[in-house]
């Protein structure tokens, strides 16, 4: 019984600051109602008994990309107040679409009888899931380093201010 | 209602997949745009994670989920980098108006 | 001039004025500093053209403290005049005071008795000290470092027990007046002074060990915010200023005033570093030389303060002029070496008590002006290791 | 101005016509409500089951709020006296209420372990609030007297009487009296969460933080990632508040904060890795007792490697904490306050309180990963037989050899080594603070994980070179605690002398 309130409580939390995303006009708000998404997520990963998942979560996502997401508002808003509102027909698509999908979906995953589970649930721990992390999954692995490498490299270039934009220092 | 099992958290997934198409199709920001990418693969996350725990038992979904974590973090620095660029080059963040082609 | 365009500042104070938001370009901010900042020493106001952390212009507005000293100048007798130098440079308004009287001196013809001028030295000099104190330590507060604040005001707390001591008063003194000083020095002053000296000489060392040789202190302050002796000249920087860069020139020794010429002591100046004690990142001009400068002329402060307790004459401790003090119709320019640079006064007489003219150059007037030019492509944090280094006091700028 | 005395904070509130009629009518109510409360509790004893806990609950609330009542009565009859005696018993009954907190929060959790989780968890988030809150307090009124024996004075020394130890109450009541102002043109929603995005992850972490290997919330094996993590999150707080708050130096401060911590984090982790490493587990506990035989087996001393990134771990968590140097994003003499500007009262102490929890925690973690976590330097082994022994023997083990008042202490060690930077050292610039990352502590910290990496394949545990260096690293700390020890009784012994008599013959009152 635990289980499912935790689940209903963190669910409502997901949902709702996911939904709050799509009613933010601010995009600081938006920051913060994903700060509630993705904090719900790593809790409900802890639900599902994968621990190290979670933190990792909390760690990369929430502590990591979210404060790269609010660095680059700030940076890129000079006029943070500026709304930018979708236009109500862009709106009224998006939301039939999505509305449609969700529908679907929901009825699709209802109705899906899901064979059985093939092995008892365990207990992932940490140790187990390093193993299989330089073991199976070595090769995946390996290549998420080296796009990590790219990345760096991509970002650190892309972010370097251009040549043009010097020139107006001299006068 | 009270054993908790796979269905529900698809439904969750399918909901915040939902939530993030709508974010990234309309947001007129691109920052917006970047945190619907992020809700949708949180989606996805829950998905898999929820797929080893109640179907599979074996690692892959957990090891998936956690590379689309690494995935959208490097995602977000490189999209960072080049909205900051954008910016400086048009003087503002609406993805619409950068439908040229010429820096 | 090194950079013509600058000096230009009515022409791009205006632009930085004029800027709106919009038009700047998409990394620029306008950043107010002051009038109410922990790090702006009084009420100054900066106005700051920022690219994020990188300050790219620094304009200086002043005016905040204006309290028309030099029309209440024209408008009473100059011996009413001194409790208004008082609030000039209120760190140091011995010093203030003695400038006044000494232009009122050199236009009345008044002589002044050798005890007088040597309880004038005693007074200026210890001044300078508690005011290079407070200079040291709201330096070690801009940088961060709280505790030197609290010593440097534990040390001070004592020189102005000795003035409380004297004449009654902690800050402003009303001490030195035309023709002399207004009391003689109480019993048992002199020794209290040498205790003082003992007491206080070491602790230099001291606060060198702890604040000017610390390495993140030097790393803030060393080579940062350079001025050239020949900007230092050009601007008119005097005082620690433009010792700091490295010219010799101090009014006590240059044009000595009052009883100068028979003390000994040395003008230290800014030097680059590598040699002696000073360390290798430093630059002569730069904030930490301006600062060290102080550190130097608090001991040199001491050495004429022992001399002064040796060689103290007895005798009047004042020329009391008969009825009311009449300035001639003349004109007198005297500059005296605050702890700041050159305080100046300019008083015209026409015959009457009350002058009818009085000017006053500020150092720290004059030392404010580099800023703009020194505070170019600077970070944030080194507007306050430059502030705090020029150490401007607001009642004198705005006067 | 007249002073402020004592008396007139004992002066009675009620004026002499309204006194009486309180009085009575406190007087009254308690024994009516103690009256019930007796008839309430003879009448539980002809219950059963359900009504019958019911029934007593019901009977003790009334009997609280007789009891209540009646000594309002006499508060209110007799201010001077039970003021005086307040006064006086302030202390003894201040510590009273924090060991009962303590107990409390504690107590049902290891009388019975096998309880429900759900009753443990939740004791333990009581125990953390009230842990952080006191902790807080006390550190808030250290930090200042710390201060103020650094800088020559004496610091807060009125209220409450011995050393002005109620100092931090007195300033938590006050903050929580002031005006709740939120600046003009600010985002109102996201300035007033600011606050708790950064108090909640500050305290939640001290659920996974091991007093000691049995007084813990929750032994997670990912116990030191979910610490980090949730380290990390409080910057949200912080950004968001800076930007919140419509202010363009809250703006700076926010920023720097977030470039500050996210660059330090990577050295925080690299140092993390060493212990992690060496332990080869996340579990907390199971690093802590790893280091149980006397102080030599500490993980700092271990070998070269583990000191140095001890050292680099102390200097990160600096950072992560924004304490000084690197105290930049609330730079008083930079950026006003920083983040902190436009807060005021209850919100801007969530901040504060957050600051402290963090710096606890950060102290307790370098003390668990590298300083013999909740061990005292004797080895565990001399102990062994006290731990099994009855009650006072059990009791004495935890005081002398391992125990949560060894962590409590040695957290507040390295709380102690912040402030004590903190009034010393000048503040770092912001590019010197970014050099310090990535031109030092990374390369450090990198190599020093290379290194550890190569010492743990090739030197094995028991070798010659492996027992010397640890002897030498260990004689090594011992010197510089020796050293640390042996200046502070220095400067206790001769203060007059360091600071001259002329200026503690200056002094008030000397």
């Amino acid at each position: 019984m635990y289980e499912a309130i935790a689940f209903y409580l963190l669910a409502a939390v997901v949902a709702g600051s996911a939904f709050g995303c799509v009613i933010a006009t601010n995009i600081v708000r938006m920051a913060l109602c994903l700060l509630g998404t993705l904090g719900g997520v790593a809790l409900l990963y802890f639900l599902m008994a994968a621990n190290f998942l979670g933190v990792v979560q909390l760690i990369v996502y929430a502590g990591g990309t979210l404060i790269v997401i609010v660095f680059g508002v700030m940076l890129t808003s000079r006029a943070a107040g500026v709304r930018l509102r979708p236009k109500r027909s862009e709106a009224l698509a998006g939301t039939l679409i999505c509305i449609g999908l969700l529908a679907g979906l929901v009825t699709l995953l209802v109705r899906t009888a899901w064979p059985a589970a093939q092995s008892e649930a365990q207990a992932y721990d940490v140790a187990w899931l390093g193993n299989e992390l330089l073991s199976t999954y070595l090769v995946p692995f390996e290549m998420v380093s080296v796009l990590l490498l790219a990345v760096m490299i991509g970002a650190a270039f892309l972010a370097q201010p251009s040549g043009k934009d010097k020139e107006p220092e001299e006068r | 209602m009270l054993a908790i099992g796979l269905t529900h958290y698809l439904v969750l997934a399918a909901f915040l997949f939902c939530c993030g198409l709508y974010v990234m199709a309309t947001k007129r920001n691109a920052v917006g745009i970047l945190i619907g990418a992020e809700l949708v693969l949180n989606a996805a996350g829950i998905n898999l994670v929820a797929f080893s725990r109640y179907e599979t038992g074996l690692a892959d979904g957990q090891i998936a989920a956690l590379f689309i974590i690494v995935l959208a973090a490097a995602e977000a620095a490189i999209a960072i980098a080049i909205f900051v660029n954008y910016y400086r080059l048009l003087g503002t963040i609406d993805p619409d108006a950068g439908d040229r082609l010429r820096g | 001039m090194p950079d013509a365009p600058l000096t230009n500042s009515p022409d791009s104070l205006a632009d930085v004025e004029r800027v709106v938001p919009g038009e700047l370009r998409t990394e620029e901010m306008l950043l107010n500093m002051g009038p109410q900042h922990p790090s702006t020493h009084g009420v100054l106001r900066l106005v700051l053209r920022t690219d994020g952390e990188l300050v790219l212009e620094a304009v200086p507005h002043i005016g905040y403290l204006h309290r028309c000293a030099e029309k209440i100048g024209e408008s009473v007798a100059s011996f009413q005049f001194i409790p208004i130098t008082d609030r000039l440079d209120y760190l140091a308004a011995m010093i203030n005071n003695q400038g006044f009287s000494l232009a009122v001196e050199k236009l009345a013809g008044l002589e002044v008795p050798e005890r007088a001028r040597y309880i004038r030295v005693i007074m200026a000099e210890l001044n300078r000290i508690a005011s290079h104190l407070v200079s040291f330590g709201t330096y070690g507060l801009d940088m961060g470092a709280f505790t030197p604040f609290l010593y440097g005001f534990r040390e001070r707390e004592y020189i102005l027990d000795l003035f409380e001591a004297a004449c009654g008063a902690r800050l402003t003194y009303s001490f030195i007046t035309p023709g002399g000083v207004t009391q003689d020095l109480p019993d048992g002053f002199l020794d209290n002074l040498a205790r003082f000296l003992d007491y206080f000489e070491p602790k230099i060392d001291e606060y060198n060990d702890l604040l000017s040789f610390n390495y993140i202190f030097i790393k803030r302050t060393a080579g940062v915010g350079v001025i050239s002796p020949e900007d230092a000249i050009a601007y008119g920087l005097t005082g620690p200023c433009l010792r700091g860069s490295g010219v010799k020139w101090d009014l006590r020794r240059c044009m000595p005033y009052e009883l100068y010429d028979r003390f000994d002591f040395e003008i230290p100046v800014g030097v680059a570093g590598g040699t002696d004690r000073i360390p290798r990142e430093v630059v002569a001009g730069d904030s930490w030389s301006r600062y060290f400068v102080r550190m130097q002329e608090m001991k040199q402060s001491v050495r004429i303060l022992r001399q002064c307790v040796q060689q103290l004459p007895a005798g009047e401790f004042r020329n009391k002029p008969k009825g009311i003090l009449k300035l001639p119709p003349k004109e007198v320019y005297l500059e005296v070496e605050g702890a700041r640079g050159q305080l100046g006064f300019l008083v015209v007489g026409d015959g009457k008590a009350v002058p009818r003219r009085v000017k006053i150059r500020g150092p720290s007037f004059c030392n404010l002006a580099i800023t703009k030019h020194v505070c170019r492509q600077v970070l944030l944090a080194d507007i306050a290791a430059i502030l705090g280094s020029i150490d401007v006091v607001m009642g004198e700028v705005d006067r | 101005m007249a002073e402020f005395t004592t008396e007139d904070a004992l002066r009675s509130r009620w004026s002499a016509a309204a006194r009486p009629r309180a009085v009575r009518w406190f007087s009254g109510l308690g024994v009516v409500f103690v009256l019930g409360a007796a008839a309430l509790g003879l009448l539980a004893t002809r219950l059963t089951g359900m009504s019958y806990a019911v029934a007593l609950a019901v009977a003790v609330v009334l009997l609280l709020t007789g009891g209540s009542c009646l000594g309002a009565a006499v508060v209110v009859q007799y201010p001077r006296a039970v003021g005086r005696l307040l006064q006086r018993l302030g202390l003894p009954l201040f510590l009273l209420a924090v060991a009962a907190i303590i107990v409390v929060a504690w107590a049902p959790v290891l009388l019975w372990p096998d309880k429900p989780l759900i009753v443990r968890d939740v004791l333990a988030v009581v125990g953390a609030v009230g842990f952080v809150s006191l902790f807080a307090s006390f550190a808030i009124w250290w930090e200042r007297k710390v201060a103020g024996r650094i800088q020559s004075r004496l610091g807060p020394m009125r209220v409450g009487g011995w050393h002005g130890w109620a100092q931090s109450i007195a300033d938590g009541l006050k903050l929580f009296q002031k005006e709740d102002i939120l600046p003009g043109g600010g985002d109102a929603v996201l300035f007033r969460m600011a606050a708790y995005v950064t108090f909640v992850p500050a305290l939640s972490l001290f659920i996974a933080l091991p007093f000691s290997a049995a007084w813990v919330g929750r032994d997670l094996d990912v116990g030191l990632l979910l610490i980090v993590a949730l380290f990390g999150l409080g910057v949200i707080g912080v950004l968001l508040g800076g930007w919140a708050s419509n202010n363009k130096w809250s703006m700076y401060g926010a920023m720097r904060e977030a470039c500050q911590v996210i660059s330090y984090e990577i050295p925080l982790g690299f140092s993390l890795l060493i212990p992690i490493m060496v332990a080869g587990t996340l579990r907390l506990t199971t690093i802590g007792e790893l280091q149980a035989g006397g102080f030599w087996t500490w993980l700092a001393f271990r070998n070269p490697f583990t000191l140095i990134a001890a050292l680099t771990f102390l200097i990160a968590t600096l950072a992560s904490c924004k304490r000084a140097p690197f105290d930049l994003p609330e730079a008083e003499s930079e950026l006003v306050a920083g983040y902190m500007t436009e807060y005021s009262g209850f919100r801007w102490a969530l901040f504060m309180f957050a600051e402290y929890a963090e710096m606890f925690a950060a102290g307790a973690l370098t003390a668990i990963l590298f300083f013999g976590a909740w061990h005292s330097p004797l080895p565990a082994a001399w102990g062994a037989a006290w731990a099994t022994g009855p009650l006072w023997q059990q009791a004495l083990h935890g005081v002398v050899f391992s125990g949560p008042l060894w962590l409590i202490f040695k957290g507040i060690f390295f709380v102690y080594v912040q402030i004590w930077l903190r009034w010393t050292l000048p503040r770092i610039r912001l590019d010197q603070v970014m050099h310090a990352c990535v031109q030092f502590m990374l390369p450090v910290t990198m190599v020093v994980l290379l290194a550890q990496t190569f010492w743990q394949l090739l030197v094995p545990a028991g070798s010659v070179l492996a027992v010397a260096l640890n002897l030498a690293c260990t004689v090594l700390g011992a010197l510089v605690a020796l050293g640390i020890a042996s200046i502070a009784v220095y400067g206790l012994r001769y203060r007059r002398r360091l600071v001259g008599t002329l200026v503690v013959d200056h002094l008030p009152g000397s």
